[in-house]
């Protein structure tokens, strides 16, 4: 009597590292990075892999990113948010009001802010569990109102403009500014140029003065939602969420307190983008974070999430916000007519996915 | 006799217009293996998710040793000791057999930051499948992709690993095959010698009769009566089961049984 | 009264908020009811389907912008032969005699990027983008198209989404990879102005002029440092004020100006853009 | 022995007519129908409910319901499409240019068009089947690349603009424009003018010269989808498709059929919207049918359809569009300001559903 | 003996890096009941699966009334005359019992416009059930509020509605009850004199040895052997489903079959 246990099983063909890799849900999103480098490598003017160049399009790849990364955690527990966009247009107004009308500090301003915009997170869970209603609906609704919200806001603060202004001066000076605005570690990129190792300008300014901080944000996102979905309790819960809430329930699993907080979540990343964005750009104003909701779950979606949630990873939406920026971005440095911008934009995220797919396919040997 | 760990008196249950439950009495002691048997659709599977927090009764009361209980969730009820065997396995197929196994009771790691200990869990999953008769390749596989039987295993080593004050199997058997099947109804004898109330729904009057020490038969939502073993044979067990209706004649003889 | 404004320009957008003001301004001054409407997008069917909504209403007066004629034909003059008298504003001045309209209060978006373009090339501009974040919008294409003739060199126009990060980005990637390109032109101060003079600015060039339409206090105040050339301003404030008034004084004593009003374009340039940043900040200009 | 086969089953509580019609999914929508109607009533200018208000807010309902009730379709066999919005403007450019560039009648233009946005409707479902990816994001890269392709065609064709005018001389006199332009029945309305039953203006004309003729078709083909759904068996394939697509191959359903089919559908109907809205306006561009996917599948959900499919009905798209509406025309007859139009907006969607939920709830004895 | 209806010659299927078939061979005569049996995880549900267009096997050969055949659809293999109650019994949860049980196979009404005739259905359904032994509350009820064992009768009902040449079980009486299961025994016993092959996979050693004729018994996805009936008593027909391993000792007598 053979027992297989203490050997290998004679049912399973051997299989190698590369193969065991790419069925990952994120390896996806890699070969898709790959593929669009390859692409602007070969049609993009060369500056567009310069120093300056990669963090140009890392930028909004990463601002992008931080919701994208969000969205991805709700969307693995199997809820949407399209009022993320929004959030970040009514997260910008509160903050830009703290620091401006009320002229308080950042280490005021921020939590605030943060607590604002979870608050709103979780009514929007609590309607959803409530209701019964699927998310969709409940965070259309909440789109709507807090963009409408925002424009009545900022006139109301503003005394009649959608422009709300003046925040680079309230925040000036503020010890924890530059962890969210402008460029990390100066000193040693400025260091980098006085030994020519990276571009500099006649004045001898260092081309790329530092990393943007929100690319920092985006890096240190992506690792601790990967940390908390693989390696936590949370995690598990968040995957058993969404392959089934029923389910899930019934094995005890807190269902609800997960959604609510993955809500939570979003909110406060689309907080976070706005407190980025509004000190960097000085100002805030009704529009900010326009479709942004939408783009976050295509970043999701490029990142091998599935809509119908339980099945997904954060670092493949870090991917999936890369292969947006590039795309994005990426044309401007070719020499296509920009009328095709959108064509273009559609294609390259077609090819992407559909690469990604052949090549886990072939590598995995799926039908 | 020793008291009942759970007693559940007179309990309705309604969906909508359908009446699942209409008044079914029902109590499972410490160390006895209690058999909810009846036709399909008597209301058996109903009446258990009352039991384990998943359906609220529409009327009736549950008493917890003791104490009038009402638990809110599934979770209240497994925090209380009662571990459950959904007829539906409650399993999430696009996830590990380690992950569903421990799903909402996460081993834990780690200092301030608790971690999920993958890798003690890994090894508890592969353990206790290979005691149910199951020698799974890999505890990383997702549970879809594994045969009906492996993962029916898969939800009662859970129910057992986690049972502390009673178990409820909700017809654990029916997709296991023979050394599966002796497995588990040695795992429940075990279980019930120390000294844990164990709930069996089966349809195989021979699996009831093998580990039962205590028979209810439900019928249409109401309870026909309990029978003690030894007051009542295979065959007396077999006509209530089925509801009393006659059953189809079949040229090759069953020997009785179904 | 009741006098209905109906816009192809949202409320949130800010050149269309400070029309907004205007004509909520002008309400205050004549005690008139205004309302002041528009579509979620840049949809001339829905545009259309306010306009008729306004006119079942039969208000004192109706205030319309005209950016396609051939779809909004219809409804305006199912207004004028409903006997409600029209006037229109912003954009469709070539048209609005045709219809009906008792006169035009706006600049033509067409001849304002002319204007531009004209003023950009005498400053020694070569070569230039045209930076649109709205593609499709037609009067935004109209400014870009008018841009081109008036510039008569080469232009190129970068779409971009309505989103700050995006427009620094493709800028600096346009600038990147053209060093040839001396002149930017924006198409909204506050959206797309912003950016681009931080794109420029992060790039170490001082050799490019920015202009842009319409007005914001960030952009002015660029302006006025010297890290922009000009800004466009048609003065939408009057295209809100005063129609309304026009309409009030109308119904009031029978009042109307003999011809069209043209409220732009003006350029705002170092000089003046000091003492127009407070007034921006207020939605004023 | 009690067999319950020939009496009523002693398990089941007697049910009223209204409890039973109240569990189908339609009966939610038209509860917030009523709900919207009432709000309306109270609030809004009087105008709103005379019969040419009403005409007046079904038309932009009418338009948007024809897309909603495609678009339910495809979401109860489990498919999304949101390259409708896009759709509507490339098979507006489409017909535009065979209209007037090319001067073709109608009997070639409209058959050309549909043609066409079936073809591209097909090449969707081939795109999502053949590769399996979701068809959120298939349907995605596709919005983008009709958006794009509307625009270069658009400035391919009339040399520069965005903007394809001259429509409606084009097709004047054609004996099918009656069919997609204008108002049906204008005999009769004047009779009914005439007679002073209508109202008309001081000219003598009615004040509603007729039904707006996407009213009609917008009924005809809720009549129609909801026929298809509830009996034929191609609207049981449909529920089955997308119920559960796996399960429903095993047992025989055609459904790689059924959903290029839905796709078809689909861009159909964007393209029926596209000719109706071009010969309405006599123009084309751009931006026509911007953002009408997300408003198509608000339309589905409130309906009552399931994001996840297998679940909603034609009939419920019809009065979620009467709803979307009566909530965005509405606001225009109130005192509200504009700037408060948005969140109006979300609230009164957020209230319809919440409504039809909480009634459906009640009545059906739902937990 | 009559030719076989279809004849599966040296079957593989791997998933990946899985090895579910090993090279399989079995057959079916039109008249016979060919038991398939096996562990859990034995690869009796992915080569019933191959059988009935599902999958397509990795390697070997298909003969259907002994030409070559290779059904690219499930839809081909039903037009070919060939049923399958599946596992997951390949339900739609929130479609009524009628609409399930024609999903596919649509009975039609009406001149040039073909309406799916619901009543007819309706008819049918309510029928096929009632002879099965499940008395349904109504036929437009969904199928995910039936019980358990109500929803698995509606699979088989369904299969042998349309089974017209070969009828393939897999393991349609683990939900049902004594009453449902003689009914489906019963039922096998009636269509196989109808001239039907049917394919029965079970766990079950008694319902196998009550209705089969062959017996195939599949270990870790390869053939342990076939048997025909009288040359094989039950106790060496499970010792062979066990895999040959031991199983567990219970203290009160099952009788020598599980
Ligand atoms: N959510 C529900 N909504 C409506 N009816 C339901 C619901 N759940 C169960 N029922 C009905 O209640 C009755 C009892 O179902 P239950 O699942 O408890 O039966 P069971 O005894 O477990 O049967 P089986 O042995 O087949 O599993 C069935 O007739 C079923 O149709
Ligand atoms: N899609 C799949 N991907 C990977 N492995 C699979 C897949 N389907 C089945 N398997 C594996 O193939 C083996 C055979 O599975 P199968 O379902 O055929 O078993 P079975 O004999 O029907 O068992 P049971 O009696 O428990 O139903 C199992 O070990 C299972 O894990
Ligand atoms: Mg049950
Ligand atoms: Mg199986």
């Amino acid at each position: 009597m053979t027992d297989a246990t203490d050997g290998a099983d004679e049912r399973i063909k051997s299989e190698s590292v590369v193969t065991r890799l790419m069925k990952r849900p994120e390896l996806g999103a890699i070969s898709g990075v790959i593929l669009v480098t390859i692409f602007f490598l070969i049609t993009a003017d060369r500056s567009m892999f310069t120093l300056s160049g990669i963090m140009n399009f890392m930028t909004p790849a990463a601002q992008l990113g931080i919701l994208g990364i969000a969205a991805a955690m709700l969307m693995i527990g199997g809820e949407f948010d399209l009022s993320i966009g929004s959030m970040v247009a009514f997260a910008g107004l509160i903050f830009g009001v703290l620091a401006v009308n009320m002229g308080l500090p950042l280490i005021l301003c921020i939590p605030l802010t943060l607590l604002a915009a979870a608050g709103m997170g979780a009514v929007n869970g609590t309607v959803v569990i409530r209701t019964g209603l699927p998310s969709f609906i409940v965070t259309l609704a909440f789109l709507f109102i807090l963009r409408g919200a925002s424009l009545v806001g900022l006139k109301w603060f503003t005394g009649g403009s959608t422009q709300l202004r003046g925040v680079r001066d309230a925040v000036e000076g503020d010890f924890l500014t530059p962890f969210f605005s402008g460029d990390a570690f100066p000193g040693l990129f400025s260091w980098l140029a006085e030994r020519g190792i990276i571009d500099s300008f006649n004045s001898g300014a260092p081309k790329v003065p530092g990393i943007p901080v929100e690319i920092l944000w985006f890096i240190v996102m992506a690792l601790i939602c990967t940390f908390v979905l693989l390696r936590t309790p949370a995690g598990n819960w968040i995957f058993a969420t969404g392959g089934d809430d029923n389910a899930a329930a019934n094995s005890g699993v807190p269902v609800k307190r997960v959604k609510i907080a993955l809500f939570m979540l979003t909110a406060c990343a689309a907080a976070l983008v706005a407190i980025i964005t509004v000190i960097d750009a000085g100002s805030t104003d009704a529009r900010r974070g326009f479709m942004k909701e939408f783009e976050a779950i295509i970043t999701a979606v490029i990142g091998g999430c599935l809509l119908t949630g339980g099945y997904g990873s954060a670092i493949g939406a870090f991917f999936g916000a890369i292969i947006f920026g590039m795309v994005t971005i990426g044309l401007t440095y070719t020499d296509f007519d920009q009328d095709w911008f959108q064509v273009f934009l559609g294609g390259m995220l077609l090819l992407a996915v559909v690469f990604n797919n052949v090549i886990r396919k072939r590598v995995t040997g799926e039908r | 006799m020793s008291e009942p760990i759970i007693h559940m008196e007179n309990i309705k249950k309604h969906f909508g217009n359908v009446i699942a439950l209409n008044g079914v009495t029902f109590d499972v002691r410490p160390g006895e293996c209690h058999c909810l048997l009846g036709d399909n659709g008597a209301g058996k599977s109903t009446f258990i998710k009352t039991m384990s927090g998943v359906h609220k009764p529409t009327a009736g009361e549950i008493f917890f040793e003791g104490r009038p209980m009402s638990f809110d969730s599934p979770r209240d009820a497994m925090e209380a000791g009662i571990a459950t065997v959904f007829q539906d396995l409650a399993m999430i197929p696009l996830m590990s057999v380690t992950r569903n196994f421990f799903m909402g009771r996460e081993p834990k790691k780690g200092g301030i930051i608790k971690r999920f200990d993958i890798d003690r869990a890994n090894q508890i999953t592969m353990e206790e499948m290979r005691r149910m008769g199951i020698n799974l390749r890999a505890p990383d596989q997702a549970v879809g992709a594994l045969s009906g039987g492996e993962r029916q295993t898969v939800a009662i080593a859970r129910a057992v690993y986690f049972g502390a004050k009673v178990l409820i199997l909700d017809e654990p058997t029916s997709a296991l095959g023979v050394r599966q099947t002796s497995n588990v109804l040695a795992t429940i004898d075990r279980v019930r010698n120390q000294g844990i109330g164990v709930v069996f729904i089966s349809h195989n009057v021979r699996h009831a009769m093998a580990v039962g020490d205590r028979f209810t038969v439900l019928n249409r939502g109401q309870t026909l009566g309990t029978a003690v073993k030894g007051e009542i044979d295979a065959a007396q067990l077999q006509d209530m089961m089925a509801g009393g209706q006659e059953m189809a004649q079949l040229e090759g003889s069953l020997g009785g049984t179904v | 009264q009741e006098i209905v404004v109906v816009a192809h320009g949202q409320a949130n957008d800010p050149f269309w908020s400070v029309v907004k003001n205007g004509a909520a301004k002008a309400g205050e001054d004549t005690g008139a009811n205004v309302d002041f409407r528009s579509p979620e997008t840049f949809d001339m069917v829905q545009m259309s389907q306010l306009i008729d909504a306004a006119v079942n209403q039969e208000p004192d007066g109706l205030i319309v912008s005209i950016p396609d004629a051939d779809a909004l034909g219809p409804s305006i003059q199912r207004a004028v032969e409903a006997g409600i008298p029209v006037i229109s504003m912003n954009s469709g001045g070539d048209v609005a005699a045709d219809m009906g309209v008792l006169l035009h209060v706006g600049q033509s978006e067409y001849d304002a990027g002319v204007a531009a373009g004209e003023e950009l090339a005498e400053m020694g501009g070569t070569k230039a983008i045209c930076v649109n974040h709205e593609v499709g919008n037609v009067s935004l294409d109209q400014r870009c198209d008018g841009f081109a003739e008036g510039f008569g060199n080469v232009v190129e126009v970068i779409p971009t989404q309505m989103d700050p990060a995006d427009v620094q980005s493709k800028v600096r990637a346009a600038l990147e990879s053209d060093p040839e390109i001396d002149t930017i032109l924006t198409l909204g101060a506050s959206m797309v102005g912003e950016p681009a003079v931080d794109a420029v600015k992060a790039l170490d060039r001082d050799d490019i002029q920015i202009a842009s339409f319409d007005l914001s206090a960030g952009f002015l105040q660029a302006v006025v440092d010297g890290d922009a050339t000009f800004a466009i301003d048609q003065q939408q404030f009057l295209q809100g004020y005063l129609p309304v008034s026009f309409l009030a004084l109308q119904a009031q004593y029978g009042l109307m100006p003999g011809g069209d009003v043209p409220s732009g374009p003006n350029l705002v340039t170092q000089d003046k853009a000091e003492q127009v940043v407070e007034l921006s900040a207020q939605g004023i200009r």
